[in-house]
């Protein structure tokens, strides 16, 4: 087993890492930038190492100054977090050149995910689905019989294609020719290249993904989905487990080809496989995450078995606990991602100093967070500031546990995505689980109730902070705790409520 | 005390006596609202309770409830009725200052000097924080000027791009 | 189903009351006294009434007020909480006078148990076990009869007694007479009264106490038990569950026992059956508490059955959707009490403002607190501040939870008993489980390690802060994020570790 | 700057350097010591993380360190041996006050003036927030003064006992 880890990461990653170690009695140590001193994660671990400035690309991406912090501080491994160096084949192949543990999947694992035509080519060799297509580089003759086969609606895509350009959408056999022509014209004027290729189109796609874990022995199990299908500019936003639209013969089926492609790659370590979803409820491969990802804590406070604990004790060398037949799920999770940004002004990220936190807690209620007051949200680092995860008994519990959560959050300094959030839940498509991966971009709106009710409360308020900087009347009844507040009161009583 | 509070252009006559009862759309209501920390209030609305956000921003006051957020503004009634009377108007007459609300790279400009621009509509990209971020015009009008370039970087406050009211 | 609910009490539990309600879409009312105009509960809840002066006898025990507000407010019900009313049985009565629901038992069972001459006999009757003893005021002959069956060691009382006065240990039967002798003339001295009863001594015993649920359908369900052994002057400090000396058989026993009483006394709502259980697992009623306890949040984590919503649903006409064979018990679960206490001087209590506060966050971790930055702790209400309760998987995993947890904890302006907590989960006799209801306050003492090594940092730190307040220098490298800072560090790095 | 840190009787000789260095028992760490909030603080010593908390009372400093407690005073080391050769004791002579550490009522006093006590013995007994408080004795001596009787109550800071060097 390990005795001692190096984190190689900052904010709330650092800290839930730092969290497991210490509860498995492991030692920890942390890197810092300059920025970082008074981080959490510093504050939390055995020892700390500064290793450079501000910019990650001179601190916590600089693996040869992490892997002198570990050797120098007698560390037996290395856990890279998400982000950064977490899905580099070299760091962790320069890791274990060290002689450290690299807490994760081997380098050859990691580089097999990463390149996108090899993972594509391994995993239809190991029957895992993907979406229908054909290769590039097509005659029209070639294209009309493939077609046929793939099914429409499809779409046309340049080759050397991005941003949409080259790109048709084609919804009978008829149009296909001509929308052939038109792709061509559009790809060859764009990037002097005419090749395409077809694919089905998805509609109504879910984004669902499937986390594992396999251990050095070989055996590999899968921990059920997670529906991340609430995304803004391809980050998500709200994940839950299990998703809305799970079946156990579903889970079965993309658990298997999880388990399948995991296998394909000799994958060792927590990792997620990603999938979309159509509304018929077959299922395509999208890539591999070969890393702990954020929204693991909802597969934890579902199926009770925590990740990182396990990844631990996985890199330890030790045979997983759990057999595929002891994951069970209970309840419902969902997590918000609690972002410094404005979501008021178009999601501006936002900057600056926290002076008030005040957490939600009470039953079911999990925060993974790297706030605190005091703490600088900065420009060089992700704007994730906390996770908020809670747990019910079924999803009406779990959605309504969080709108009560997120009501008692309250995070002064920077603007958050805490309202988002509040709106997210208390609306229709969202409770009844009726989303897709366009949902929140192009359909959910923020919108106030009708009745105008809190309009007025927003304009006695004000009006009330108004009328106290004048100075000349101090609204409140009498100083707390005297009697004359008790009798002033009863006096009231008898007064006519709006 | 009178005051005119205006909510979203939506103007509410708020009276506020000397021991906490308020009167708003001829209802009187029983206040009672306490500072918890910087930004957060209790009030107690005739029993009810509400948790309440405020800050005071550029003269108005942004108010947040339960995830929606109001600006309101606050004025004494009888000056605003004096200077209604006075004819001028109380709006700035100059037009609006997009300004950078962060330090960041201009990656691209959507308009040149002299375009007519709608409210609301994009200006100029920002990359901040590993993401990009279209600021908007706040008013309809016509660009007059246009401070930065692709590949600039600018600082917090930088004046980017000022929108005049169209000359009609 | 109930609509709205008025919380009569105050503090985290009043917190955890307006939480499910609010999970359950039921409208709330809090009331409060003069001092606690900004307390958490006030803040929460939908509606919030002033009931009088900060005294509770002026406030949160006034009955009439209380149920004066609930029809004023339009509420349906009054959750007593714990403390306060809860087991006044004329509160409930004048409730249910007023036309509104009592969610809790039935006055006829909260008298049937505040009784204790009355619940002994019911409970004889009902074959749940007492310690075995005699009737008040036996003479010698039938005390030599009565001592054979009882066995040896026991104890003879004073009818009269308290305090210890009259009482004597008996360890062997030729001892009897003479004990009986020196009992009588101590109590004739004492009290004026020579009459004795005698009682087995219940040699270090465990405080256990049995969860229950009971529908208005008469089903009547166990969630096992709670172990409470840990307490200081008779106010339990740590809980657990499973009790680390359970096993199956004497929880399925216990639990029956406790159903039957419950039964014997027709017991609706959340109650909980109290008993000593001796070294050889034989268990003997204590009491009944009629009401929701401190430490439910232990049952509600290892069961997943949440207590209040269904004392919540039960008080509306529900029937209980679990039935004895559903409650399985799922991992290990121990909640710390957080007191306003002084723990380095005699536990004497602490009052004032709260200037800081830092919970403790992550996987397994839950918090039943009202406190907050600003908080005024007085000398009117009890000293219980917060609960941190946690879950693991096992009794280890919740145990180096627990540590982890107490050490992110951080509360500032009173004193507080975490230092209290964070010796007890680092004692070997409590994490072996090896305690008794005696072992807190007459074994277990607050020792520091013996290496000196927290010393050393502690006359540092305090040299440090010395040095500083002279002025003359300040001891940090260079600015926050500086370039100085990294280089200084860089050219510092060979230096020798302590 | 040379310093002496007594913890619990014990004398440690404490040099602090103008970078940050400090020399404990002849070893020289690196520290950097910051303020989180009022009371918290974060240590690195030489790498070593600690969290911190540290009150300053009475001239003394109390240090809270992962549940454990210390009190530390701390003196220039100059200074010390000066008044050492001065041959004047540092602790004050007249004895110790114990005063009201909160409201509350007597219940019970345990001590008559002109009695010998122990360190640690029992004073007298103070209820407050509906527990009963022993308040015991901070030094060994001879009771000087009782100022309450049971049943009175008692403020805040209020002397109660004073208990002062036996003579002789």
């Amino acid at each position: 087993m390990l005795k001692k880890v190096l984190i190689a990461n900052r904010g709330e990653i650092a800290v839930r890492i730092i969290r497991a170690c210490h509860e498995l009695g492991l030692e920890t140590v942390a890197v810092y930038s300059e920025v970082d001193r008074n981080a959490l994660h510093v504050r939390h671990a055995g020892e700390a190492y500064l290793i450079g400035p501000a910019p990650a690309a001179e601190s916590y991406l600089r693996g040869d100054r992490l892997i002198e912090v570990a050797l120098r501080s007698g560390a037996d491994a290395i856990h890279p977090g998400y982000g950064f160096l977490a899905e580099r084949a070299e760091f962790a192949e320069a890791v274990a050149a060290a002689g450290l543990t690299f807490v994760g999947p081997p380098p050859s694992a990691i580089r097999a995910m990463g390149d996108k035509v090899q993972s594509r080519i391994r995993m239809i060799a190991a029957g895992v689905p993907l979406v229908p297509g054909t290769a590039k580089g097509l005659r029209d003759d070639e294209a009309v019989a493939a077609a046929a086969e793939i099914g429409f609606p499809l779409l046309i895509k340049a080759s050397a294609g991005g941003g949409g350009k080259g790109m048709r959408r084609v919804d009978r056999p008829q149009e296909l020719l001509a929308s052939l022509e038109a792709a061509r014209r559009e790809s060859q004027k764009a990037f002097g290249d005419d090749t395409v290729y077809l694919e089905r189109l998805v509609e109504g796609a879910r984004h669902i993904e499937i986390q594992v874990l396999a251990d050095t022995q070989g055996n590999v199990i899968h921990l059920g989905e997670r529906e991340c299908s609430l995304q803004r500019r391809h980050q998500k936003v709200l994940e839950e487990c299990p998703s809305p639209v799970m079946t156990p013969q579903l889970r079965a089926a993309m658990g298997a080809a999880a388990v399948a492609a995991a296998k394909a790659v000799g994958y060792v370590s927590a990792g997620t496989v990603e999938f979309l979803v159509d509304k018929q409820f077959r299922f395509y491969f999208l890539e591999m995450n070969t890393r702990l990802q954020v929204e693991h804590p909802v597969t934890e406070m579902v199926t009770g078995v925590d990740l990182v604990k396990n990844m631990l004790r996985i890199a330890g060398g030790r045979p997983l606990r759990v057999r595929q037949e002891d994951i069970t799920w209970t309840g419902h999770a969902v997590e918000c991602r609690i972002n410094a940004e404005d979501p008021f002004n178009n999601y501006l990220p936002s900057t600056g100093r926290i002076t008030s936190v005040v957490e939600p807690t009470g039953p079911g209620v999990r925060i993974d967070s790297a706030i605190f007051e005091g703490a600088e949200v900065s420009l060089y680092y992700d704007p994730m500031l906390a996770k908020l995860i809670v747990h019910g008994k079924d999803r009406p519990e779990a959605m309504m546990r969080m709108r009560r959560a997120l009501a008692e959050y309250h995070i002064a300094g920077v603007k958050t995505s805490i309202p988002l959030h509040q709106h997210l839940v208390n609306t229709t498509q969202v409770l009844a689980g009726n989303y897709d991966t366009h949902y929140l971009e192009e359909q959910f709106r923020m919108e106030r109730p009708a009745d105008g009710a809190r309009e007025r409360v927003a304009a006695i308020v004000a009006t009330l902070l108004a009328h106290r900087s004048r100075g000349d009347v101090i609204n409140r009844l009498a100083p707390v705790g005297s009697q004359v507040e008790w009798k002033l009161y009863g006096r009231r009583a008898g007064l006519r409520r709006l | 005390m009178k005051y005119i509070a205006t909510v979203d252009g939506t103007d509410h006559e708020i009276e506020v006596d000397r021991v906490g009862e308020v009167t708003l759309d001829e209802v009187t209501m029983v206040t009672d609202l306490r500072a918890i920390d910087g930004s957060s209030y209790s009030l107690l609305l005739d029993n009810r309770s509400y948790q309440v956000f405020a800050e005071r921003q550029a003269g108005r006051y942004v108010i947040m409830i339960d995830g929606d957020q109001f600006v309101v503004e606050v004025e004494d009634a009888r000056l605003k009725q004096l200077r209604a009377m006075g004819g001028t108007a109380h709006e700035e007459m100059g037009g609006a200052s997009v300004v950078a609300p962060m330090p960041g790279l201009v990656v691209k400009v959507l308009v040149s000097p002299g375009d007519e621009v709608e409210a609301n509509q994009g200006l100029l990209i920002l990359e901040a924080m590993k993401m990009e971020n279209e600021l908007r015009s706040p008013r309809a009008g016509v660009v007059r000027q246009v401070n930065v370039v692709p590949g600039q970087t600018v600082a917090q406050g930088d004046l980017l791009v000022r929108v005049e009211e169209a000359e009609g």
